[in-house]
Formats: structure tokens, sequence, C-alpha cells
């Protein structure tokens, strides 16, 4: 029996993984993709947790979370595609006209 | 007909009129926008003079009404010093002495002066200018304002007025707004007004945390059963009354933040009569005494208001000294004057506050109005050093002028007089007052009467230093204007006797008498039982006194400024101290021959000299001062003031590298900073 | 050592590296396939856990759909530039400390929390979660968690009206 | 196996709104392009069914769909708020939609969805539900903000506040799982129970309810998570910037209020000084970077920033008032904020010029009636007496104040009185200034008469009577916003 801990901190390390990427990364998509590796460890912690404590619902709320990883992806990826359309290019360092 | 009834008529014309002159004003021809401007203010004078009337012949102890129109704000229950209170504000009007004496001035001066306007905006009406109808609207809504000021019965309501009083003032000081520092200077005086209501709104919640409500009679009823704070303590109500006071310095223009009203000069004549002289800038004063309860009960609070109002006095006369500005001189007049009336609220004389309030309201619109006919007859110029020798060309606006500077120097038996004196023997005598409050306001009476004489003689006495251009045009103002400036006139010279000193006459305290329900209480009785006692004569000897300071020093400016042969010599100014020295030694001389050299002098010639020497001496004195003052002033306004509107910009510039670098525009910084604002909030939550 | 505890480490080992891989990455492709790990791993511990249901459907949606939907987009734009450019942004240093300070913010809370941070597990015979995974959240999702249910599909709408207003061509009839 | 119940009333308005929604794209390809501000009128009579709907849920307080979501009057008053503010936004949007060539049907149908999530989150009684409302919320937003996809800068608006709204998203989850974690429910007044027991340490609560608060402050723009807001407001569509600025922001101060005085009421000596300290640093932030700006959205972006501080103050006083004056205020602001907006986009040329503040110049006298609603609405925001902006923030500081916080309002009163600094600088350059003052010179075109559709003609003078209505009488929508605030206390 693996400890409840465990689980926790393995979501954490991956969470603070992606709090990592998103911070450092200068490809847009990359940074997208350490938000999805964000929600992955919310969903392990839910799963975790569900587990350890015996309620089912943190599943179902995982199962949410999904769905709303898809919704942000598809999104995020068309405004993604109509950036890269104005400025061919996916730098993040490029999206600072506004500033101050 | 109960007129009493019908006193929401009286802030309600001047809407109405507001309204249509606003809306419709583009549309009418001159005269329709006379009709609504003068017609709501004179019907709204008029039902002010009923309902007076009519409260008149009530009891005195009767002599209050109050009229709810309609739950403004209801809000339910709170929790307060009193248990739970429900917090419900009426939208109710208050008539009781006190109010009806602002109605009366406000409708009464403020009617005046929108005669006079028909006369000196006359020029702004025409089809492309169109200044006209927006100019009487804006009045208009300044009446409104300044009318539910006074009407309120409780302090949100108040506050409604306090707001809107300040925003017409910026609408109409930037009412040129072609000129750039109209634009700035009508600005500057909302931006620091803010400020002051600030003050305001911060001592309107701590009422209601202590008191459980915001109407004015519950609240004093409240106050009067709390106990007196000790003297030197800061209390809840001590708080309270520095809060408000707080207000009250931004509105009505007291040290620190009084600089916006010379700057507020740039607004139309008529605009400076009516609001930053007669009306609105009183205001301050109407409050402190409207809560004179609170004030009674906070020694220490008053103690701050007479300091303040003294040295405000002194500060700002000292400052008048050496302006060029015809309205100029006389906004730094009008703060000074402001702190007299504050000096003698701080010292618990409030009945005293308002009179002067009154008499200032005749006297000081009279000499704006009369300022505004000079500028008027020399086509637009305000610069001291540009006029003279208008006496005989414009003989009616010199009248009333004269009579009204008669009025302000304190000299019997115009209106000043009796008010001023007033306030010099309640800062001597009262229970509150001390007597370097009373040499404050003697110096500072000193100061008044040089400048004001200054004024009048650099304006209408010698020869002639107007532009030669402009001399042939120079003409008295039509009767629209005059009319009013010899009412004002008449009233200045009569207005001080409804109050006169027990040693003239045996004296009649019938202003006295009318206020007494509003500040009667247990804690002002205690006090005035030990006036009582005081002597008459000491009271005759410091009248006397006080006048022979007035005279002084119309004295001095006479022997500064009335020179028949030569025009004033500009340099005098900044050589003035020099000039003073040797001035003063001369006289020192001669005050030792009367005195030990030649004795044979009977005593009045020697104590003449003495009093001169003495004066002189205080010239000397004031010459230092004055330069002191003026730098201390300009320091002010050009690190404080400008800094209060630039300390923003300022602010703004310093705080615009920290934002630069945090708001880069780029979204990972900002991802950062999230991220470091996370770390902070589990920090708090968790870790402290 | 069980050998429930092996699997554990050796999924989570995978997972972190090649968590850490998607970050260091230069070529998004390769943090992509990376990051498919990532999830396929993640997968395993909730079979683990004994959530079949998620995780059939971790490889279902993140590996089949989401993920292909990157490489869709990744393989969209011009992967020549992408590639040359510049790996970190200039602040990655301080980005660096601050993550792993937050990291041991919640490794402090886990660890110091611990079980007494957690009201006790609840227990009883009907509670066997182990048991018909799917067919308990699919109860659940149907009964207790309609309304939600029903709304996600609504979400789902407004993402596909969003995609495709924002990805479509632009027409020669758009300003 | 049993078939849950659906009762439809409870969720009435927001189907209302799907069921329009839906229908304006279902009609977008069967209405001629001249006729397509049409559709508009469509949504708005969905809008206006809904409300009528939102009537009939007072009949029907109580909990649906186990617990799911809550009718009582405190989610009436916010679907009232959501709906007035996507009515008005309608109306604003319709002549600037045709102007700027974009597409009609999509906007409005996300309009209506957003306000459906909007619904959702005030009437959410369960983080499941708060969350996904916000997620229909937060995604239509990222559309919307990025709707003039061709545009540079509205493209990086949308880019930015996905990217970051996604980050805040992440962390808003992580704590609702660590709170799920120690109390076994998303339940809202379950997980207060839980909490009340008093038997668990609370280190992984706490750090749930921060994780929590992230989420939410980044979605009302308070500090330190304001920082994605002029950016964002900057770039957007002018319609869009006025709605944002009010509805996803009311609706984030529904569930935070919500969550906060339901969940977590255990645990307000430990948020409390949170939202002081965020409190001050987002007035004083907002404030000062205001006077900075030269671009009039950029401007009140920042302006909408501490307006949120101001709500954090009435907040931080923890009481039945304090949420009842931020009900108020939320509508009091975004009459007042929409109005403002809807001038702005008024006085815009197509293509998003003339929204600096010199720009404004001249105003006054070329469109009187504009420049003095624009001043209405200004100096609302300031806080002039008479406004609904003053009455507000009378209701709001008086509760700080009730709860003994007094220096928290001295810093709430300064900062409002140096707000009139930088509202005054609009108002200043319509007034006093000639409108070539500004330096640039104006193309001929742009001196052309302004055509002021009726659409927003109504909104400007429904927002003007509003802030009067609400400065005069607002008795009755206070009195409703208490007595729903002592549901939730």
């Amino acid at each position: 029996m693996v400890p409840l801990n465990y689980f926790l901190i393995l979501a954490a390390i991956l969470f603070c993984l992606g709090v990592i990427g998103f911070v450092m990364k200068r490809n847009l998509i990359t940074m997208f993709m350490s938000i999805e590796l964000m929600l992955n460890s919310v969903n392990l912690t839910f799963v975790a947790f569900s587990r350890h404590i015996n309620v089912l619902s943190g599943q179902i709320f995982v199962f949410f979370v999904m769905v709303i990883a898809a919704a942000e992806a598809a999104v995020g990826l068309a405004i993604i595609v109509a950036f890269y359309r104005n400025r061919e290019s996916l730098n993040v360092d490029e999206v600072d006209r506004m500033k101050l | 007909m109960n007129f009493l009834k019908y006193i929401w008529l009286i802030p309600l014309l001047p809407l109405v009129g507001c309204f249509f002159n606003g809306v419709f004003g583009k549309r009418f021809s001159k005269v329709t926008i006379d009709f609504f401007a003068l017609g709501s203010t004179l019907l709204s004078f008029l039902c002010s003079v009923g309902a007076v009337w009519q409260l008149s012949r009530l009891q005195p102890e009767e002599r209050v009404f109050n009229l709810n129109l309609f739950e403004w704000i209801p809000a339910g229950v709170a929790l307060t010093a009193h248990g739970f209170a429900n917090f419900s504000i009426q939208w109710g009007y208050r008539l009781d002495p006190l109010s009806a004496v602002m109605i009366l001035v406000v409708t009464g001066v403020g009617f005046l002066i929108h005669v006079y306007s028909t006369g000196y905006m006359a020029h702004e009406h025409g089809p492309h200018l169109g200044g006209y109808y927006r100019f009487f609207s804006y009045l208009n809504l300044f009446m409104f304002s300044m009318l539910t000021l006074v009407l309120a019965n409780n302090f949100a309501l108040m506050f409604v007025g306090w707001e809107g009083v300040g925003l017409c003032s910026y609408l109409l000081i930037g009412f040129y707004f072609h000129k750039k520092s109209a634009g700035d200077a009508g600005k500057k005086a909302f931006i620091v007004n803010r400020i002051g209501d600030a003050g305001f709104m911060l001592g309107m919640f701590l009422i209601f945390q202590t008191f459980g409500s915001l109407d004015f009679g519950t609240v004093m009823a409240r106050a009067a059963e709390a106990p007196i704070e000790v003297y030197g303590s800061v209390g809840v109500l001590t708080a309270i009354g520095i809060l408000l006071f707080l207000g009250a310095t931004g509105k009505s223009a007291q040290l620190p933040l009084y600089t916006w009203l010379p700057d507020a000069m740039e607004g139309p004549t008529p605009v400076s009569a009516l609001i930053h002289a007669a009306t609105m800038v009183t205001a301050g004063v109407y409050m402190v005494s409207r809560t004179s309860v609170i004030y009674t009960h906070a020694p220490t609070a008053m103690m701050v208001v007479a300091v303040v109002g003294g040295v405000t006095a002194i500060f700002a006369a000292s400052i008048g000294l050496v302006q060029n500005d015809i309205k100029r001189v006389l906004a730094y007049s009008t703060v000074s004057q402001l702190g007299y009336m504050f000096l003698a609220c701080g010292v618990g004389a409030y009945f005293v506050g308002i009179f002067h309030l009154m008499t200032h309201a005749f006297f000081k619109a009279l000499l704006f109005l009369g300022a505004g006919s000079v500028i008027h007859a020399l086509s637009g110029e305000q610069d001291l050093r540009r006029m003279g020798a208008l006496k005989n060309k414009i003989p009616k606006t010199y009248v009333t002028m004269l009579a009204a500077t008669l009025a302000i120097s304190g000299i019997p038996p115009f209106a000043g007089f009796f008010s001023k004196d007033e306030i010099l023997w309640q800062a001597f005598s009262s229970e509150y007052g001390r007597w370097w409050l009373w040499l404050i306001g003697v110096v500072a009476a000193l100061m008044t009467a040089f400048y004001m004489f200054r004024l009048i003689f650099l304006t209408f006495y010698n020869e002639s230093r107007v532009d030669p251009e402009v001399e042939h045009h120079i003409h008295e103002s039509p009767s629209n204007m005059i009319v009013p400036l010899q009412i004002l006139a008449v009233l200045s010279v009569i207005g001080g006797f409804v109050q006169i000193p027990k040693f003239l006459f045996g004296g009649f305290d019938g202003f006295e008498r009318w206020l007494e329900p509003v500040f009667k209480h247990p804690a002002t009785e205690a006090g005035a039982a030990a006036v009582e006692h005081a002597s008459l004569g000491a009271e005759a000897g410091l009248a006397l006194f006080s006048v022979v300071v007035a005279l002084t020093g119309i004295y001095l400016a006479y022997r500064f400024y009335y020179r028949p042969s030569s025009a004033p010599d500009r340099a005098m100014a900044s050589a003035k101290p020099v000039y003073t020295v040797l001035f003063n030694k001369y006289y020192m001389d001669k005050i030792y021959d009367a005195l030990f050299v030649n004795r044979t002098k009977d005593l009045g010639n020697a104590l003449w000299a003495f009093d001169r020497g003495v004066i002189d001496g205080g010239v000397n004195g004031s010459g230092w001062f004055t330069r002191f003052t003026a730098n201390v002033s300009c320091w002010w306004d050009k690190w404080i003031v400008d800094g209060l509107v630039n300390v923003v910009g300022f602010t703004v510039k310093m705080l615009s590298y920290p934002l630069r670098i945090l708001q880069t525009g780029f979204v990972q910084s900002y991802a950062f900073l999230m991220v470091l604002g996370i770390i902070a909030f589990i920090w708090l939550y968790v870790l402290r | 050592m069980t050998f429930d505890q092996i699997l554990f480490y050796c999924l989570a080992a995978i997972a972190i590296i090649s968590a850490l891989m998607v970050i260091t990455r230069r070529n998004p492709v390769h943090s992509a396939m990376f990051l498919i790990t990532t999830l396929f791993s993640v997968a395993g511990i909730y079979l683990q856990l004994h959530a079949e249901f998620l995780a059939a459907v971790q490889v279902i949606v993140y590996v089949g759909g989401i993920m292909v939907l990157f490489l869709f987009v990744i393989m969209l734009v011009n992967l020549e530039v992408v590639s040359t450019e510049r790996r970190f942004n200039k602040q990655w240093i301080i980005a660096l400390i601050a993550s792993a300070v937050l990291l041991v913010e919640f490794g402090y809370v886990i660890v110091r929390g611990g079980k007494s941070s957690l009201l006790p597990p609840v227990t009883g015979p009907a509670q066997d979660l182990t048991r018909k995974n799917s067919e308990q959240i699919g109860l659940m999702l149907y009964q207790n968690y309609m309304l939600p249910f029903e709304i996600a599909s609504l979400l789902l709408l407004v993402a596909i009206i969003g995609a495709v207003i924002l990805a479509k061509r632009r027409l020669a009839s758009d300003k | 196996m049993t078939l849950p119940q659906v009762p439809i009333l409870p969720i009435l308005p927001e189907l209302i709104l799907t069921l329009f929604g839906i229908a304006v794209m279902l009609f977008d390809p069967f209405t001629a392009k001249p006729h397509k501000s049409w559709l508009s009128s469509l949504a708005f009579i969905g809008v206006l069914a809904a409300l009528a709907g939102n009537v009939l849920l007072l009949a029907a307080e109580g909990e649906y769909y186990n617990g799911m979501i809550i009718v009582d009057s405190f989610s009436v008053f916010f679907n009232f708020l959501f709906l007035i503010i996507a009515g008005l936004s309608i109306l604003a949007s319709r002549q600037y939609l045709v102007r700027e060539g974009v597409n009609h049907s999509e906007y409005y149908g996300l309009l209506l969805f957003a306000t459906v999530g909007m619904c959702f989150m005030g009437g959410a009684n369960e983080l499941i539900m708060i969350f996904i409302g916000l997620e229909i919320t937060s995604i239509s937003t990222y559309v919307l903000a990025g709707f003039r996809r061709t545009d540079l800068k509205s493209n990086e608006a949308a880019i930015k506040y996905f990217l970051l709204g996604s980050f805040a998203t992440a962390f808003l989850l992580y704590g609702i799982a660590l709170m799920y974690g120690a109390t076994h429910t998303t339940h809202l007044s379950q997980i207060s129970s839980a909490l009340l027991t008093g038997r668990i340490d609370l280190r992984l609560v706490l750090a749930g309810t921060a994780l929590m608060m992230v989420g939410f402050s980044f979605k009302v723009a308070t500090a330190p998570f304001q920082i994605w807001t002029p950016d964002v407001y900057e770039g957007a569509p002018i319609p869009v910037t006025g709605w944002m600025s009010v509805g996803p922001k009311a609706a984030g101060f529904a569930a935070f209020l919500r969550v906060f005085f339901v969940a977590l009421p255990a645990l307000d000596q430990k948020w409390f000084w949170v939202l002081w300290v965020s409190s001050v640093l987002t007035m004083t932030i907002g404030n000062t970077a205001a006077m900075l700006q030269s671009n009039i959205k950029r401007m009140l972006a920042y302006s909408s920033i501490a307006h949120a501080g101001y709500i954090l103050v009435a907040f931080a006083a923890l009481t039945p008032n304090g949420i009842a004056s931020i009900m108020f205020y939320l509508l009091a602001y975004s009459v007042m904020n929409l109005g403002a907006f809807a001038v702005i986009s008024a006085w815009s040329l197509s293509g998003e010029r003339r929204v600096t503040i010199d720009e404004f110049a001249g105003l006054g006298y070329r469109q009187p009636w504009l420049a003095a609603a624009f001043t209405v609405f200004l100096l609302g925001l300031t806080g002039i007496p008479l406004t609904a902006g003053f009455t507000g923030k009378f209701f709001m500081f008086r509760a700080a104040i009730n709860s003994k916080l007094y220096w928290l309002t001295i810093i709430a009163l300064l900062n409002s009185a140096a707000s009139l600094y930088y509202y005054l600088r609009p108002t200043i350059a319509m007034y006093m200034r000639e409108p070539g003052e500004s330096g640039r010179t104006s193309a001929p075109q742009d001196s052309a008469p302004l055509q002021i559709s009726m659409a927003t003609k109504v909104v400007i003078a429904v927002s003007v009577l509003a802030v009067f209505y609400l400065g005069l009488f607002p008795s009755t929508i206070l009195d409703f916003a208490q007595s729903s605030a002592f549901l939730v206390h």
C-alpha cells in the first residue's frame, strides 16, 4: 500500500514543474502544455484523495476537469493559431504591444 | 399660508431655473434666461423670508421645523455604540434659527449677485458664445446645492450639498475654459476640496458609529448627554470634531488647504463674490456651528479650530499685504476673515462666528462686486498697479466700496466693527479664549485695515496709472450692477446693528438671542456663566483699542500708498524691511523725545506717539513677517499645492517606474508576479 | 517493498522525468511526446488507485484527443523558425527559484498537515469504490451530477464556437 | 435505478438564454448581410425573456439538483444584474459590430452563453458548479476578447487573458482539490459544517483557501492578481471591454462571496487579513496607475481595478451589510461603467481609433449630450453625491466603519479622493480644450458628424437614469440586497 502523501507529493512536484514550464518557456505551445501538466497533477490529487477518503465525488470532479481541459485546449490552440497567422511566430515575448 | 411647509421649494426653485436654462437656454433670449434665473432665485428668497418670518413667530424653544420629504437611504440595521440602530437617512430639511440666517444670506445675497451678473456677464450673451445661459444655469445649480447644504437635516444630505457646491465651484471657476489657468484652478479647487471631503465622510461615519444616527436633532441630543472630554486628550468626539474640521478647512480655505481659493479668482467676478466670498466658503463655519454640541464636548478639537483659524487669519492677511491683483487681495482677505470666523467658533462663540459670517457676506460680496465693477470699467484690468484716480470717474462704485472697506476694517458704526469686535472680545474673555488668540486677532485686524486701504488708495486715489488705451473707455457700470452694490452697501452699514455690545447704548443682543436655541445646551450654559462676570469696562477698552488699531492700519496705508506727488514705488515693496527699519528709527527718536527729553508735551500726545512707535515696530515686524509668510506661501504653493495637485503627478511619476517594471507587457513576467502572489497568499494563510 | 510501491516509484519516476523533459526540450514536438508519456504514467497511477474509468478517459481524451490537437497545431506552424529560438526567457533563474519556493510550501502543507488535515475516511459496506468503478461513476454522473454534466455540454459548445471563430481562415468578405 | 427529477423552473433564465443563444446562431445563415443587426434584437429579446423568467424564480426558493444550485434572493439578485449587463451590452455592441465588420451571431451567442455561465456562478451551491460556470464565462470571454482576430491588440488580449486565466484556473482547481481532500466534499455548506467539527488540522484547508482565493482574485482582478487587466481591457473590442469590466467581475464576486461566506466562515479571521492587504494594494495600484494613462480604455481598466479594491473594503467588513453594499455597488458600478464604455464606443472611429483621452477634446461642443452623459458617468465613478457611485461607496465604507476598519476606510477615502484626478481628465479634455489641441491632425472624415445609433442612445439614456435613480432612491434595491445578504451570511 502506497501512502497518500506519496501521491500528493508527486502531484505537487508535477504541478510545480508545470508552473516552471509556464513561467520559463518561450514557446506559446509549450507554455500551454505546462498548463495541461498542472491540470493533470490536480487530477492526480483528486483521485488520490478520493481513493484515500473513500468518496467518489473526487473522481467526478476529475471527469469535469478533463472536459474543461479539452475545451480550453480547443480554444487556446485556436487563439494561438490566430496569433501565428498575425505574427508568423509562436514566441511569447512578442506578445508585448500593450504595457504599463 | 404656512410657509414652513413649503421650505422644500427654497432649494427646488433654483434647480428648476437651472434645468430650464441648462436644457433650453441655448434657444432662449437674454430676457427669458434672466427671467428663469432671477425669478427662481427671487421666489426662493421670498419663500425664505416667509418661512423665517413664520419661524420667528414661534416660541424660541419651538423654533425647529423638520420636514422629511422621503426616505433617501434606508439600509436596515447596523451595530453602533448605541446598540442596533436603524440606519435610515431622510431627504429632509430643517429650519431653525441657524439655517434661517443662512438661507436669508444665501438667497438674499445670491439674488443681488444674480442681478449684478445680468449686467456683468451681458457681453457673454450671443449665439456663438452661449456662455450666458450656461453661467446662469451653473449659478442656479450652485444655489440649489448651497441651500441643500444649509437646509439639510442630516449629515448625509448636507454632504450632498457639500459636494454639490464643490462641483459647481469647479464648473464656475473653469467657466472661462479657454484659459488654461482657469481649467487648472478649477481642477485644483475640486481636488483640494475632495481631500477635505474625505475627512467629512470619515467624520460622518464616525458620528453614525458613535451616535447611531446622522440626523442633526438626534445626534445633537445624544452628544449633549456625552461627557465632556478632557482638554488635551483625543476621544471619539475630538476625533469627529477634527475630521469634520478637516472637511471645513478644505471648503473654507483654511490652512493647510487654503491655496485653491486665490487661484479660484480665475472665475468670473460674480462667482468670486457669491461662491468664494459670501456663501460656499462659509459652509465650513456653518458646519462647525451646526455641530457646536460636539465641539463643546471636545475642547481639544475647539482649540484646533481656534488655532487654525487664528493662524490662518494672520497668515493670509499678511500675504494680502503685498498682492497686486485686486481680486487676489480680496481672496486672501476672505481666507483671513474666514479664519476669524473659525477663531470665534473655536473659542465657543458660535453665534459670533455666524454673525461675522453674515456681515462678511455683505461687505465681502460688495467688495468683490465693486472690484468687478472696477474691472468692468477698466475693460478687464485687474492689476492695482495700473489703476488709480478712479474716485471721480466711477463715484458710485467708489462710495460703495469705501463703505465695505470701512466695514471690513472694523470702523464703527459699520457692520464689520460689531462682528469683529465681538470676535476679539470673545477670544479674549470666553472660557476657551486665550490672550494670545486675541493678540493674533488684533494683528490680523491691523493688517486687514492696512491692505484694504492700500487697495482703496491704489485704486481710487493718486494719479491715474491706467493704460491710455483703456483710459477713455472708463465708464460707470450700468444700473443693474450698481443697484446691488448700493443695497449691499446699506447692509454693510446697518448689518451690524442686530448685535450691539453692552457698553454702547446699553447694548442689544437680538442676534445672540435669535441663535440661542441652536447653541444652548448644558455645556455652553456653564461657559456662558463664566463670561458673565467679565467687566464691561474691559470690553469697552478692548473695543476702543481695536478701533485704534484699525485706524493705525489705515493711517499706515495712507502713509505708504496715498502719495499725491508720486506713484507708489513698486521697488519699495521689496525694499520694505530696509525702509521700515529706517522709518522706525526715526520714530523711535521721536518717542524718546516725547517721553524723556521733551516732557512738556501732554500725555495724549505722548500716547499718540507711543502708539505710533509701537505700531511702527509692528510694521517693521510685519515687514519681516510678510516676507516670511509670502515666502512660506510661495514655498507652500510651489511645493505642496502645485504639489498636492502635482504631488499626485510626482507620485505618479515615481510610481511609473515600478509600474513599468511590473507592467512589462510580457505574459511570463505577469505569471511570475502571480506566482509570487500565490507564495505570499499561502504564506499568509498557512505559515503566518 | 511491495510490488505496489515499486510500481508507484517506477511510474512516478517516469512521470517526473518526462515532465522535466516537457519543459526542457527546445522542440515542441518532443515536448508533446514527453507530455504524452507523463499522461500515460499518470493513467497508470490512476489504475493503481483503482480509478479505472478515469485511466481510460485519460488515455482516450487526453492522449487521443487533446495531445493530437497539440501535435496538429504544432505541425501547422513553422517548426524551422520555432526550433532555433531560445528555450527560456530572461527571468528563468528567479522564476525557477520562485517555483521551488512554491514547491516547498506545498510540500510543507502536505507533509506537516498529513493525515491530521483530513477528516477520517468514510467506511461502510456501500463504500467500496474499487468495485464497478465505471458503473458507480456513471450512476453518479446521471443522478447527483446531472446538472453539471448537462452544462458541460454548453461549455463544449462555447469552446467549439470559439475555436471555429478564431481559427477559421480569413474570408474575402472579412475586413 | 431511478432517474432524477428535472425541475425546469430553477434554471429557467439559464435555459431561456441558452435557447436564444442557439437560436441567434441558427438564424444567422438565413439572415441577409445588411440585416444582421436584427440578430441583436433577437438576443435582446432573449435577455428580456430571461428577466421575466428570473422574476418567476423568486417563487421557487430552495436547493435543486442534489444541492448543485440554490435559488435564493442572492442568486436572483445576481441573475438580475447579469441580465441587465447582458442587455445593455448587446444594445451597446450593435453599432460597433456593424462598424467593425465583426460576426454578429457568434458574438451575441457567446455573450448569452457567458451570461448563462455567470448565472450558474451566482446560483451555485457546489464548487463544481462554480467551476463550470466560471469556465463557461471565461472561455467565452477569451474568445470575445480576441474577437477582432485580425487586429494584433485584440489578439494579444486574448492570448494574455487565456494563458493567465488558465494558469489561475489551475491554481483554483488545486485549491478545490485540497479542500475536497480535507473535508470530503465540494458542497459549500457541507464544507462549512466539516470545518466546524474542529476535528482537523487546518493546514490543508488553509492552503486550499489560499489557492481558491487566488483563483477568485484573478477573476475579479484584485492585487496581486490584477496584472493582466489593463492589457486585456485595452486590447479587447470596446463593448467587450465594457462588458468584461462588469459582468465576469460581478460573477466572480458573486462566487467569491458565496464561497467565502457560506463555506469558509469558520476561517474568516484568516482571510480577513489577506483581504485587507489585498484591498489596500488594489486600490492604490489601480488609482495611481490610472493617472498615468493616456488611453481611455486602459485608464478605465485601472479604474476598474481600483473599484474592485473598494469592494474588498466592504468584503473585509465581514457583515451582511457589507455583502449588501457590495451587491448594490456592483449594480451601480455596472451601469456607470457600461454607460461610459457606450460613450467611448460611440465616439471612437472604426478600427478603434480616437480612444486616447486627448482625443476627447471638443466632444463638449460637438456632442453636448454625449459629453454630458459621459461626465455623469465619470462623476458617478468618482463618487459625487446624488449619483449611484456615491450611495454605493457610502454604503460600503459605512459597512467597513461599522466593523471598525478605520484605517482601511481612511485609505479607501483618500484613494477615492485621489481618483478624481484622472476622472476629471476626460471631462477637461471634452469641455476645456479645442479639438485640434491634441496635436494630431485628424483626417477629414473624422470630423464628420457623429452618427449614434438608437440602441446606443438607449443604453446611454438608461444608464444615466439608473445612475441618478440609484443615487436618489437606492432603497428598493438596497432592501432587496440586504434581505439576501442575510441569507448568505
